[in-house]
Protein backbone atom coordinates (compact mmCIF):
# COMPACT_ATOMS: atom_id res chain seq x y z
CA UNK A 1 0.00 0.00 0.00
CA UNK A 2 1.37 3.78 -0.73
CA UNK A 3 -0.32 6.59 0.34
CA UNK A 4 1.02 10.67 0.71
CA UNK A 5 -0.11 13.49 2.07
CA UNK A 6 0.83 16.57 1.34
CA UNK A 7 1.07 19.74 4.31
CA UNK A 8 1.97 23.33 2.90
CA UNK A 9 1.30 25.50 5.88
CA UNK A 10 2.91 29.86 6.20
CA UNK A 11 5.74 29.86 9.06
CA UNK A 12 4.28 31.23 11.70
CA UNK A 13 4.84 29.37 14.95
CA UNK A 14 0.73 28.62 15.34
CA UNK A 15 1.13 26.50 12.67
CA UNK A 16 3.86 24.36 14.57
CA UNK A 17 1.46 22.13 16.54
CA UNK A 18 -0.44 21.88 13.14
CA UNK A 19 1.97 20.11 11.30
CA UNK A 20 3.28 18.30 14.30
CA UNK A 21 -0.97 16.88 14.45
CA UNK A 22 -1.00 16.69 11.32
CA UNK A 23 2.39 14.00 10.49
CA UNK A 24 1.27 12.14 13.68
CA UNK A 25 -1.71 11.27 12.75
CA UNK A 26 -0.86 10.44 9.31
CA UNK A 27 2.14 8.32 10.64
CA UNK A 28 -0.34 6.57 12.47
CA UNK A 29 -1.58 3.98 9.84
CA UNK A 30 1.61 2.57 10.13
CA UNK A 31 2.59 0.48 13.46
CA UNK A 32 4.34 3.04 15.42
CA UNK A 33 4.08 2.88 18.90
CA UNK A 34 3.13 6.22 21.07
CA UNK A 35 6.53 6.89 21.68
CA UNK A 36 8.07 6.56 18.11
CA UNK A 37 5.00 8.68 17.39
CA UNK A 38 6.50 11.52 19.88
CA UNK A 39 9.93 11.07 18.26
CA UNK A 40 7.93 11.68 14.62
CA UNK A 41 6.59 15.15 16.22
CA UNK A 42 9.71 16.45 17.84
CA UNK A 43 11.38 15.91 14.66
CA UNK A 44 8.53 17.96 12.63
CA UNK A 45 8.72 20.36 15.35
CA UNK A 46 12.12 20.71 14.99
CA UNK A 47 12.60 21.11 11.59
CA UNK A 48 9.46 23.48 11.09
CA UNK A 49 10.78 25.78 14.10
CA UNK A 50 14.25 25.74 11.92
CA UNK A 51 12.29 26.54 9.14
CA UNK A 52 10.85 29.46 10.67
CA UNK A 53 13.53 31.08 12.23
CA UNK A 54 16.66 30.34 10.30
CA UNK A 55 15.13 30.09 7.39
CA UNK A 56 13.25 33.06 6.95
CA UNK A 57 14.33 34.85 10.02
CA UNK A 58 10.83 35.76 11.11
CA UNK A 59 9.67 36.73 7.50
CA UNK A 60 6.57 34.77 6.18
CA UNK A 61 7.41 32.00 3.54
CA UNK A 62 5.81 28.37 2.47
CA UNK A 63 7.06 25.47 4.55
CA UNK A 64 6.22 22.70 2.49
CA UNK A 65 6.00 18.96 4.21
CA UNK A 66 5.37 15.88 2.03
CA UNK A 67 4.29 12.60 3.70
CA UNK A 68 4.29 9.09 2.39
CA UNK A 69 3.93 5.73 3.44
CA UNK A 70 5.64 3.35 1.19
CA UNK A 71 6.48 -0.39 1.90
CA UNK A 72 6.09 -0.08 5.60
CA UNK A 73 8.03 3.08 6.35
CA UNK A 74 7.49 6.86 6.53
CA UNK A 75 8.92 9.20 4.43
CA UNK A 76 8.75 12.99 5.21
CA UNK A 77 10.57 15.79 3.19
CA UNK A 78 10.38 19.58 4.46
CA UNK A 79 11.48 22.18 2.36
CA UNK A 80 11.57 25.76 2.95
CA UNK A 81 12.54 28.72 0.33
CA UNK A 82 14.38 30.65 3.11
CA UNK A 83 18.09 31.54 3.21
CA UNK A 84 19.67 28.18 3.27
CA UNK A 85 22.46 26.80 5.02
CA UNK A 86 26.35 27.55 4.39
CA UNK A 87 27.96 24.62 5.90
CA UNK A 88 25.74 21.57 6.32
CA UNK A 89 28.44 19.56 8.28
CA UNK A 90 28.89 22.40 11.24
CA UNK A 91 25.20 22.89 11.47
CA UNK A 92 24.66 19.51 12.57
CA UNK A 93 27.36 19.62 15.63
CA UNK A 94 25.54 19.31 19.17
CA UNK A 95 25.17 23.38 20.67
CA UNK A 96 26.25 24.86 16.85
CA UNK A 97 23.76 27.72 16.62
CA UNK A 98 23.72 30.90 14.45
CA UNK A 99 20.69 32.14 16.62
CA UNK A 100 21.69 31.91 20.53
CA UNK A 101 19.27 28.75 20.73
CA UNK A 102 20.05 25.34 22.16
CA UNK A 103 21.92 24.10 18.83
CA UNK A 104 20.10 20.60 19.67
CA UNK A 105 17.18 20.57 16.60
CA UNK A 106 19.25 19.18 14.18
CA UNK A 107 20.85 16.65 16.46
CA UNK A 108 17.07 15.49 18.06
CA UNK A 109 16.06 14.13 14.37
CA UNK A 110 18.89 12.38 13.52
CA UNK A 111 18.80 10.77 16.69
CA UNK A 112 14.88 10.04 16.88
CA UNK A 113 14.53 9.17 13.26
CA UNK A 114 16.03 6.06 10.86
CA UNK A 115 17.29 8.47 7.98
CA UNK A 116 18.34 11.52 7.54
CA UNK A 117 19.75 13.99 5.02
CA UNK A 118 19.93 17.73 4.35
CA UNK A 119 19.97 19.22 0.66
CA UNK A 120 20.73 23.45 1.00
CA UNK A 121 21.55 26.12 -1.29
CA UNK A 122 22.52 29.83 0.57
CA UNK A 123 19.50 32.17 -0.72
CA UNK A 124 17.38 29.17 -2.69
CA UNK A 125 16.76 27.05 0.76
CA UNK A 126 16.78 23.87 2.73
CA UNK A 127 14.93 20.69 1.97
CA UNK A 128 15.34 17.67 5.26
CA UNK A 129 14.43 14.01 4.10
CA UNK A 130 14.13 12.03 7.18
CA UNK A 131 12.57 8.19 7.31
CA UNK A 132 11.12 6.29 10.25
CA UNK A 133 10.30 2.64 10.14
CA UNK A 134 8.27 1.16 13.09
CA UNK A 135 10.63 -0.86 15.38
CA UNK A 136 7.96 -3.65 15.11
CA UNK A 137 8.84 -3.94 11.38
CA UNK A 138 12.46 -3.90 11.90
CA UNK A 139 12.14 -6.43 13.90
CA UNK A 140 9.55 -8.61 11.49
CA UNK A 141 12.45 -8.07 8.70
CA UNK A 142 15.47 -9.73 10.84
CA UNK B 1 0.03 27.96 27.35
CA UNK B 2 -1.26 27.93 30.43
CA UNK B 3 0.59 28.99 33.68
CA UNK B 4 0.12 28.74 37.15
CA UNK B 5 2.22 30.10 40.33
CA UNK B 6 2.70 29.43 43.93
CA UNK B 7 4.54 31.11 46.26
CA UNK B 8 6.37 29.62 48.84
CA UNK B 9 8.57 32.00 51.14
CA UNK B 10 11.12 32.69 48.99
CA UNK B 11 10.43 29.78 46.32
CA UNK B 12 8.38 29.99 43.09
CA UNK B 13 6.53 26.98 42.18
CA UNK B 14 5.56 27.53 38.55
CA UNK B 15 3.71 24.97 36.81
CA UNK B 16 3.05 25.47 32.90
CA UNK B 17 0.37 23.39 30.88
CA UNK B 18 0.21 22.39 27.28
CA UNK B 19 2.92 22.44 24.50
CA UNK B 20 6.16 23.89 24.98
CA UNK B 21 7.88 24.56 21.45
CA UNK B 22 8.81 27.65 19.74
CA UNK B 23 5.56 29.15 19.93
CA UNK B 24 4.93 29.03 23.50
CA UNK B 25 8.59 30.10 25.18
CA UNK B 26 7.75 33.84 24.74
CA UNK B 27 4.22 33.44 26.88
CA UNK B 28 6.31 31.03 29.31
CA UNK B 29 9.55 33.95 29.66
CA UNK B 30 6.93 36.63 30.07
CA UNK B 31 4.83 35.06 32.41
CA UNK B 32 7.65 34.11 34.28
CA UNK B 33 9.54 37.04 34.70
CA UNK B 34 6.59 39.19 35.89
CA UNK B 35 6.55 36.66 39.21
CA UNK B 36 10.52 36.27 39.00
CA UNK B 37 10.63 39.48 42.07
CA UNK B 38 13.95 40.12 43.79
CA UNK B 39 14.02 37.70 47.41
CA UNK B 40 12.71 34.81 44.92
CA UNK B 41 16.04 32.69 45.43
CA UNK B 42 14.75 28.89 44.28
CA UNK B 43 12.26 27.74 41.30
CA UNK B 44 10.21 24.43 41.15
CA UNK B 45 9.22 23.70 37.50
CA UNK B 46 6.50 21.26 37.99
CA UNK B 47 6.50 20.01 34.07
CA UNK B 48 3.09 17.16 35.12
CA UNK B 49 1.16 19.52 32.31
CA UNK B 50 3.44 19.48 29.64
CA UNK B 51 2.18 16.92 26.99
CA UNK B 52 4.62 17.74 24.17
CA UNK B 53 8.28 19.56 24.21
CA UNK B 54 11.23 19.96 22.09
CA UNK B 55 14.55 22.08 21.38
CA UNK B 56 13.05 25.03 22.30
CA UNK B 57 10.86 24.27 25.04
CA UNK B 58 14.01 23.20 26.34
CA UNK B 59 16.41 26.17 25.45
CA UNK B 60 13.51 28.13 27.76
CA UNK B 61 14.14 25.75 31.24
CA UNK B 62 17.95 26.58 30.29
CA UNK B 63 17.11 30.12 30.11
CA UNK B 64 15.29 30.03 33.47
CA UNK B 65 18.35 28.36 35.62
CA UNK B 66 20.67 30.65 33.86
CA UNK B 67 18.58 33.76 35.10
CA UNK B 68 18.05 31.82 38.65
CA UNK B 69 21.34 31.21 38.66
CA UNK B 70 22.71 34.79 38.16
CA UNK B 71 21.00 35.60 41.11
CA UNK B 72 22.43 32.80 43.38
CA UNK B 73 19.42 30.26 43.29
CA UNK B 74 18.57 27.45 42.29
CA UNK B 75 16.13 25.88 39.79
CA UNK B 76 14.28 22.16 40.29
CA UNK B 77 12.22 20.07 38.13
CA UNK B 78 9.51 18.02 39.41
CA UNK B 79 7.18 15.44 37.55
CA UNK B 80 7.95 15.11 34.55
CA UNK B 81 6.32 13.20 31.62
CA UNK B 82 7.87 10.43 29.89
CA UNK B 83 8.06 12.09 26.73
CA UNK B 84 9.76 15.42 28.66
CA UNK B 85 12.20 12.77 30.79
CA UNK B 86 13.57 11.64 27.22
CA UNK B 87 14.13 15.33 25.53
CA UNK B 88 16.56 15.75 29.02
CA UNK B 89 18.03 12.91 28.67
CA UNK B 90 19.19 12.95 25.32
CA UNK B 91 19.78 16.82 25.66
CA UNK B 92 22.33 16.18 28.65
CA UNK B 93 20.04 18.95 30.89
CA UNK B 94 20.30 16.19 33.59
CA UNK B 95 23.64 16.98 34.65
CA UNK B 96 22.83 20.35 35.60
CA UNK B 97 19.45 20.35 36.97
CA UNK B 98 17.91 18.15 38.92
CA UNK B 99 14.74 16.08 38.42
CA UNK B 100 12.36 15.27 41.52
CA UNK B 101 9.16 12.47 41.31
CA UNK B 102 6.55 15.04 42.98
CA UNK B 103 6.74 18.58 43.69
CA UNK B 104 6.85 18.27 47.42
CA UNK B 105 10.16 16.59 47.30
CA UNK B 106 11.75 19.37 44.77
CA UNK B 107 10.70 22.01 47.53
CA UNK B 108 11.99 20.11 50.69
CA UNK B 109 15.48 19.60 48.67
CA UNK B 110 15.72 23.41 47.75
CA UNK B 111 14.59 24.73 51.18
CA UNK B 112 17.14 25.97 53.41
CA UNK B 113 19.62 26.60 50.13
CA UNK C 1 -4.19 38.22 11.87
CA UNK C 2 -3.71 36.43 8.53
CA UNK C 3 -2.77 32.27 7.97
CA UNK C 4 -3.31 29.48 5.67
CA UNK C 5 -2.49 26.39 5.51
CA UNK C 6 -2.89 23.82 2.73
CA UNK C 7 -3.58 19.92 2.52
CA UNK C 8 -3.02 18.04 -0.46
CA UNK C 9 -3.96 14.46 -0.03
CA UNK C 10 -4.49 10.85 -2.46
CA UNK C 11 -8.41 10.42 -2.77
CA UNK C 12 -8.11 7.27 -0.12
CA UNK C 13 -10.68 6.05 2.73
CA UNK C 14 -7.59 6.17 4.94
CA UNK C 15 -6.68 10.42 4.84
CA UNK C 16 -10.68 11.03 5.76
CA UNK C 17 -9.67 11.47 9.24
CA UNK C 18 -6.36 13.07 8.27
CA UNK C 19 -8.05 15.78 6.95
CA UNK C 20 -10.83 15.82 9.46
CA UNK C 21 -7.78 16.07 12.46
CA UNK C 22 -5.95 18.79 10.36
CA UNK C 23 -8.47 21.44 9.43
CA UNK C 24 -10.04 20.96 13.26
CA UNK C 25 -6.44 21.39 14.53
CA UNK C 26 -6.01 24.76 11.93
CA UNK C 27 -9.36 26.19 13.17
CA UNK C 28 -8.35 25.76 16.85
CA UNK C 29 -6.62 29.20 16.65
CA UNK C 30 -10.23 31.03 16.21
CA UNK C 31 -12.45 30.30 18.99
CA UNK C 32 -14.29 28.13 18.64
CA UNK C 33 -16.62 25.34 20.45
CA UNK C 34 -15.57 22.19 20.64
CA UNK C 35 -19.59 21.50 19.54
CA UNK C 36 -18.39 23.60 16.29
CA UNK C 37 -15.18 22.05 15.44
CA UNK C 38 -17.25 18.89 15.27
CA UNK C 39 -19.37 20.58 13.15
CA UNK C 40 -16.67 21.40 11.58
CA UNK C 41 -14.93 17.70 11.33
CA UNK C 42 -18.02 16.53 9.71
CA UNK C 43 -18.27 19.04 6.67
CA UNK C 44 -14.41 18.29 6.13
CA UNK C 45 -15.83 14.44 5.96
CA UNK C 46 -18.56 14.38 3.76
CA UNK C 47 -16.73 17.32 1.54
CA UNK C 48 -13.94 14.40 0.99
CA UNK C 49 -15.78 11.46 0.87
CA UNK C 50 -17.73 12.89 -1.72
CA UNK C 51 -14.25 13.48 -3.49
CA UNK C 52 -13.29 10.19 -2.90
CA UNK C 53 -16.71 8.76 -3.96
CA UNK C 54 -18.45 10.39 -6.55
CA UNK C 55 -15.60 12.77 -7.90
CA UNK C 56 -12.89 10.10 -8.42
CA UNK C 57 -15.27 7.01 -8.30
CA UNK C 58 -12.47 5.17 -6.53
CA UNK C 59 -9.70 5.90 -8.73
CA UNK C 60 -6.93 7.19 -6.77
CA UNK C 61 -6.80 11.08 -7.22
CA UNK C 62 -5.57 14.26 -5.14
CA UNK C 63 -7.66 16.11 -3.23
CA UNK C 64 -6.88 19.67 -1.82
CA UNK C 65 -7.87 21.38 1.26
CA UNK C 66 -6.86 24.91 1.67
CA UNK C 67 -7.64 26.77 5.10
CA UNK C 68 -7.40 30.48 5.71
CA UNK C 69 -8.21 32.37 8.83
CA UNK C 70 -9.09 35.65 7.76
CA UNK C 71 -10.91 38.05 10.07
CA UNK C 72 -12.00 35.94 12.60
CA UNK C 73 -13.43 33.50 10.42
CA UNK C 74 -12.57 30.25 8.79
CA UNK C 75 -12.46 29.93 4.79
CA UNK C 76 -11.88 26.16 3.41
CA UNK C 77 -11.97 25.34 0.08
CA UNK C 78 -12.03 21.50 -1.01
CA UNK C 79 -11.18 21.04 -4.74
CA UNK C 80 -11.25 17.38 -6.69
CA UNK C 81 -10.50 16.96 -10.22
CA UNK C 82 -12.92 14.26 -10.17
CA UNK C 83 -16.02 13.44 -12.60
CA UNK C 84 -17.94 16.99 -11.46
CA UNK C 85 -21.56 17.37 -10.90
CA UNK C 86 -24.04 17.57 -13.69
CA UNK C 87 -26.90 19.84 -11.80
CA UNK C 88 -25.62 21.43 -8.52
CA UNK C 89 -29.18 22.50 -6.99
CA UNK C 90 -30.22 18.69 -7.81
CA UNK C 91 -27.59 17.04 -5.78
CA UNK C 92 -27.99 19.34 -2.73
CA UNK C 93 -31.28 17.97 -2.12
CA UNK C 94 -31.98 15.94 0.91
CA UNK C 95 -31.79 12.46 -0.02
CA UNK C 96 -30.32 12.69 -3.55
CA UNK C 97 -28.21 10.52 -3.96
CA UNK C 98 -26.15 8.64 -7.58
CA UNK C 99 -24.55 5.92 -5.24
CA UNK C 100 -27.06 4.91 -3.32
CA UNK C 101 -25.98 6.56 0.06
CA UNK C 102 -27.93 8.25 2.46
CA UNK C 103 -28.07 11.83 0.09
CA UNK C 104 -27.12 14.04 3.11
CA UNK C 105 -23.33 15.09 2.52
CA UNK C 106 -24.10 18.43 1.23
CA UNK C 107 -27.17 19.20 3.67
CA UNK C 108 -24.92 18.83 6.88
CA UNK C 109 -22.08 20.61 5.23
CA UNK C 110 -24.58 23.68 4.57
CA UNK C 111 -26.47 23.28 7.78
CA UNK C 112 -22.73 23.21 9.66
CA UNK C 113 -21.19 25.71 8.11
CA UNK C 114 -22.30 29.55 8.13
CA UNK C 115 -21.70 30.32 3.90
CA UNK C 116 -21.32 27.27 1.49
CA UNK C 117 -20.75 27.16 -2.41
CA UNK C 118 -20.10 24.91 -4.80
CA UNK C 119 -18.97 25.21 -7.73
CA UNK C 120 -18.54 22.03 -10.64
CA UNK C 121 -17.76 20.74 -14.24
CA UNK C 122 -18.66 18.09 -15.72
CA UNK C 123 -15.36 15.82 -16.26
CA UNK C 124 -13.11 19.02 -14.61
CA UNK C 125 -14.15 18.56 -10.86
CA UNK C 126 -16.22 20.11 -8.07
CA UNK C 127 -15.16 23.08 -6.19
CA UNK C 128 -16.70 23.14 -2.45
CA UNK C 129 -15.74 26.47 -0.27
CA UNK C 130 -16.98 26.95 3.21
CA UNK C 131 -16.89 29.67 5.83
CA UNK C 132 -17.76 29.16 9.64
CA UNK C 133 -17.42 31.91 12.03
CA UNK C 134 -16.84 31.39 15.50
CA UNK C 135 -20.70 31.70 17.11
CA UNK C 136 -18.67 33.57 19.60
CA UNK C 137 -17.34 36.51 16.86
CA UNK C 138 -21.02 36.41 15.79
CA UNK C 139 -22.61 37.89 18.92
CA UNK C 140 -19.60 40.65 19.29
CA UNK C 141 -20.13 42.06 16.09
CA UNK C 142 -24.31 41.95 16.76
CA UNK D 1 -13.13 0.57 14.32
CA UNK D 2 -13.19 -2.21 16.63
CA UNK D 3 -16.04 -3.99 17.62
CA UNK D 4 -17.49 -6.13 20.57
CA UNK D 5 -20.85 -8.59 20.32
CA UNK D 6 -22.41 -9.83 22.96
CA UNK D 7 -25.29 -12.14 22.81
CA UNK D 8 -28.79 -12.43 25.43
CA UNK D 9 -31.20 -14.94 23.43
CA UNK D 10 -32.10 -13.83 20.53
CA UNK D 11 -30.85 -10.46 20.91
CA UNK D 12 -27.39 -9.19 19.99
CA UNK D 13 -25.56 -6.45 21.29
CA UNK D 14 -23.44 -4.37 19.28
CA UNK D 15 -20.79 -2.19 20.32
CA UNK D 16 -18.64 -0.12 17.81
CA UNK D 17 -15.62 2.00 19.36
CA UNK D 18 -13.82 4.81 17.23
CA UNK D 19 -14.65 6.75 14.43
CA UNK D 20 -17.92 6.16 11.80
CA UNK D 21 -16.96 7.29 8.26
CA UNK D 22 -16.55 6.00 4.95
CA UNK D 23 -13.02 4.90 6.20
CA UNK D 24 -14.84 2.03 8.97
CA UNK D 25 -18.15 1.17 7.81
CA UNK D 26 -16.96 -1.61 6.13
CA UNK D 27 -15.40 -3.09 8.72
CA UNK D 28 -18.72 -2.42 10.81
CA UNK D 29 -20.62 -3.79 7.69
CA UNK D 30 -18.43 -7.61 7.50
CA UNK D 31 -18.47 -7.75 11.42
CA UNK D 32 -21.83 -7.74 11.90
CA UNK D 33 -22.85 -9.54 9.35
CA UNK D 34 -20.77 -12.52 10.77
CA UNK D 35 -22.83 -12.36 14.16
CA UNK D 36 -26.31 -12.05 12.16
CA UNK D 37 -27.25 -15.31 12.76
CA UNK D 38 -31.08 -16.72 11.62
CA UNK D 39 -32.28 -17.02 15.11
CA UNK D 40 -31.43 -13.19 15.85
CA UNK D 41 -34.52 -10.72 16.25
CA UNK D 42 -32.91 -7.50 17.61
CA UNK D 43 -30.30 -5.51 17.65
CA UNK D 44 -28.92 -3.31 20.34
CA UNK D 45 -26.12 -0.80 19.38
CA UNK D 46 -24.34 0.72 21.93
CA UNK D 47 -22.95 3.79 20.31
CA UNK D 48 -21.00 5.40 23.80
CA UNK D 49 -17.41 4.89 21.91
CA UNK D 50 -18.16 6.54 18.96
CA UNK D 51 -16.27 9.47 18.77
CA UNK D 52 -17.22 10.84 15.37
CA UNK D 53 -20.38 9.89 13.02
CA UNK D 54 -21.17 11.52 9.58
CA UNK D 55 -23.57 10.94 7.28
CA UNK D 56 -21.36 7.41 5.91
CA UNK D 57 -21.52 5.90 10.01
CA UNK D 58 -25.27 6.73 9.50
CA UNK D 59 -26.03 5.16 6.21
CA UNK D 60 -24.51 2.34 7.88
CA UNK D 61 -27.12 2.26 11.00
CA UNK D 62 -30.11 2.67 8.55
CA UNK D 63 -28.44 -0.47 6.33
CA UNK D 64 -28.74 -2.04 9.64
CA UNK D 65 -32.13 -1.39 10.28
CA UNK D 66 -33.24 -2.17 6.88
CA UNK D 67 -31.31 -5.35 7.57
CA UNK D 68 -32.90 -6.56 10.90
CA UNK D 69 -36.36 -5.29 10.01
CA UNK D 70 -36.70 -7.12 6.63
CA UNK D 71 -36.75 -10.19 8.83
CA UNK D 72 -39.40 -9.14 10.95
CA UNK D 73 -36.63 -7.63 13.70
CA UNK D 74 -36.22 -4.50 15.76
CA UNK D 75 -32.84 -2.33 16.47
CA UNK D 76 -32.78 0.18 19.29
CA UNK D 77 -29.63 2.24 19.94
CA UNK D 78 -28.32 3.17 23.29
CA UNK D 79 -26.04 5.46 24.83
CA UNK D 80 -25.07 7.92 22.29
CA UNK D 81 -22.71 10.85 22.85
CA UNK D 82 -23.86 14.76 22.25
CA UNK D 83 -22.11 14.43 18.49
CA UNK D 84 -23.86 11.31 17.51
CA UNK D 85 -26.74 12.97 18.92
CA UNK D 86 -26.71 15.90 16.79
CA UNK D 87 -26.03 14.00 13.50
CA UNK D 88 -29.10 11.81 14.26
CA UNK D 89 -31.96 14.95 14.94
CA UNK D 90 -30.74 16.58 11.90
CA UNK D 91 -30.87 13.36 10.20
CA UNK D 92 -34.35 12.33 10.60
CA UNK D 93 -33.28 8.74 11.58
CA UNK D 94 -34.69 9.32 14.85
CA UNK D 95 -38.68 9.21 13.51
CA UNK D 96 -37.89 5.75 12.94
CA UNK D 97 -34.92 4.38 15.71
CA UNK D 98 -35.28 4.82 19.27
CA UNK D 99 -32.83 5.86 21.42
CA UNK D 100 -32.08 4.44 24.78
CA UNK D 101 -30.12 6.25 27.73
CA UNK D 102 -28.76 2.65 28.78
CA UNK D 103 -27.91 -1.04 27.01
CA UNK D 104 -30.01 -2.41 30.02
CA UNK D 105 -33.06 -0.26 28.82
CA UNK D 106 -33.04 -0.86 25.33
CA UNK D 107 -32.72 -4.65 26.15
CA UNK D 108 -35.73 -4.22 27.99
CA UNK D 109 -37.76 -2.36 25.79
CA UNK D 110 -36.99 -4.46 23.07
CA UNK D 111 -37.17 -8.01 24.88
CA UNK D 112 -40.28 -10.14 24.11
CA UNK D 113 -41.26 -8.58 20.92
N1 LIG E 1 15.89 25.55 7.61
C1 LIG E 1 17.06 26.19 7.89
N2 LIG E 1 17.43 27.27 7.17
C2 LIG E 1 18.59 27.92 7.43
N3 LIG E 1 19.47 27.56 8.40
C3 LIG E 1 19.15 26.48 9.16
C4 LIG E 1 17.94 25.74 8.95
N4 LIG E 1 17.93 24.73 9.85
C5 LIG E 1 19.05 24.84 10.57
N5 LIG E 1 19.81 25.89 10.18
C6 LIG E 1 21.15 26.29 10.72
O1 LIG E 1 21.67 25.21 11.47
C7 LIG E 1 21.93 25.62 12.81
C8 LIG E 1 21.69 24.45 13.78
O2 LIG E 1 20.32 24.07 13.78
P1 LIG E 1 19.71 23.31 15.03
O3 LIG E 1 20.56 22.11 15.31
O4 LIG E 1 18.28 23.04 14.76
O5 LIG E 1 19.89 24.32 16.25
P2 LIG E 1 19.16 25.69 16.64
O6 LIG E 1 17.85 25.79 15.91
O7 LIG E 1 18.98 25.58 18.10
O8 LIG E 1 20.10 26.80 16.24
C9 LIG E 1 21.01 26.80 13.05
O9 LIG E 1 21.44 27.64 14.10
C10 LIG E 1 21.05 27.46 11.68
O10 LIG E 1 22.20 28.24 11.53
N1 LIG F 1 -17.19 15.86 -5.25
C1 LIG F 1 -18.22 15.37 -5.99
N2 LIG F 1 -18.00 14.96 -7.27
C2 LIG F 1 -19.01 14.49 -8.02
N3 LIG F 1 -20.29 14.37 -7.57
C3 LIG F 1 -20.58 14.76 -6.32
C4 LIG F 1 -19.57 15.27 -5.47
N4 LIG F 1 -20.15 15.60 -4.28
C5 LIG F 1 -21.45 15.30 -4.39
N5 LIG F 1 -21.73 14.78 -5.64
C6 LIG F 1 -23.07 14.37 -6.12
O1 LIG F 1 -24.07 14.91 -5.27
C7 LIG F 1 -24.88 13.86 -4.72
C8 LIG F 1 -25.34 14.21 -3.32
O2 LIG F 1 -24.21 14.29 -2.45
P1 LIG F 1 -24.44 14.10 -0.89
O3 LIG F 1 -25.47 15.05 -0.44
O4 LIG F 1 -23.11 14.25 -0.22
O5 LIG F 1 -25.00 12.65 -0.72
P2 LIG F 1 -24.35 11.19 -0.89
O6 LIG F 1 -22.85 11.32 -0.79
O7 LIG F 1 -24.92 10.44 0.25
O8 LIG F 1 -24.77 10.67 -2.22
C9 LIG F 1 -24.00 12.63 -4.79
O9 LIG F 1 -24.75 11.44 -4.78
C10 LIG F 1 -23.26 12.86 -6.11
O10 LIG F 1 -24.05 12.52 -7.21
Amino acid sequence: MENKARLVIDSLSDNIGLARVTVASFASQLNFTLAELEEIKVAISEAVSNSIIHGYQGEIGEIDISMRVHEHQLEIIIEDQGCGIEDIKTACEPAYTTADRMGLGLVFIDSFMDKFEIESKVNQGTILKMVKIPAQEQKQVN
Amino acid sequence: MKLSFKKYNNKLVVRPYGEFDLHTVDIFKEKLEQRLTEDINGIILNLDGIKFIDSSGLGAIIGTYKRISNKGGVLAIAEVTPQVERIFEISGILKIIKLYPSEAEALDNIVGR
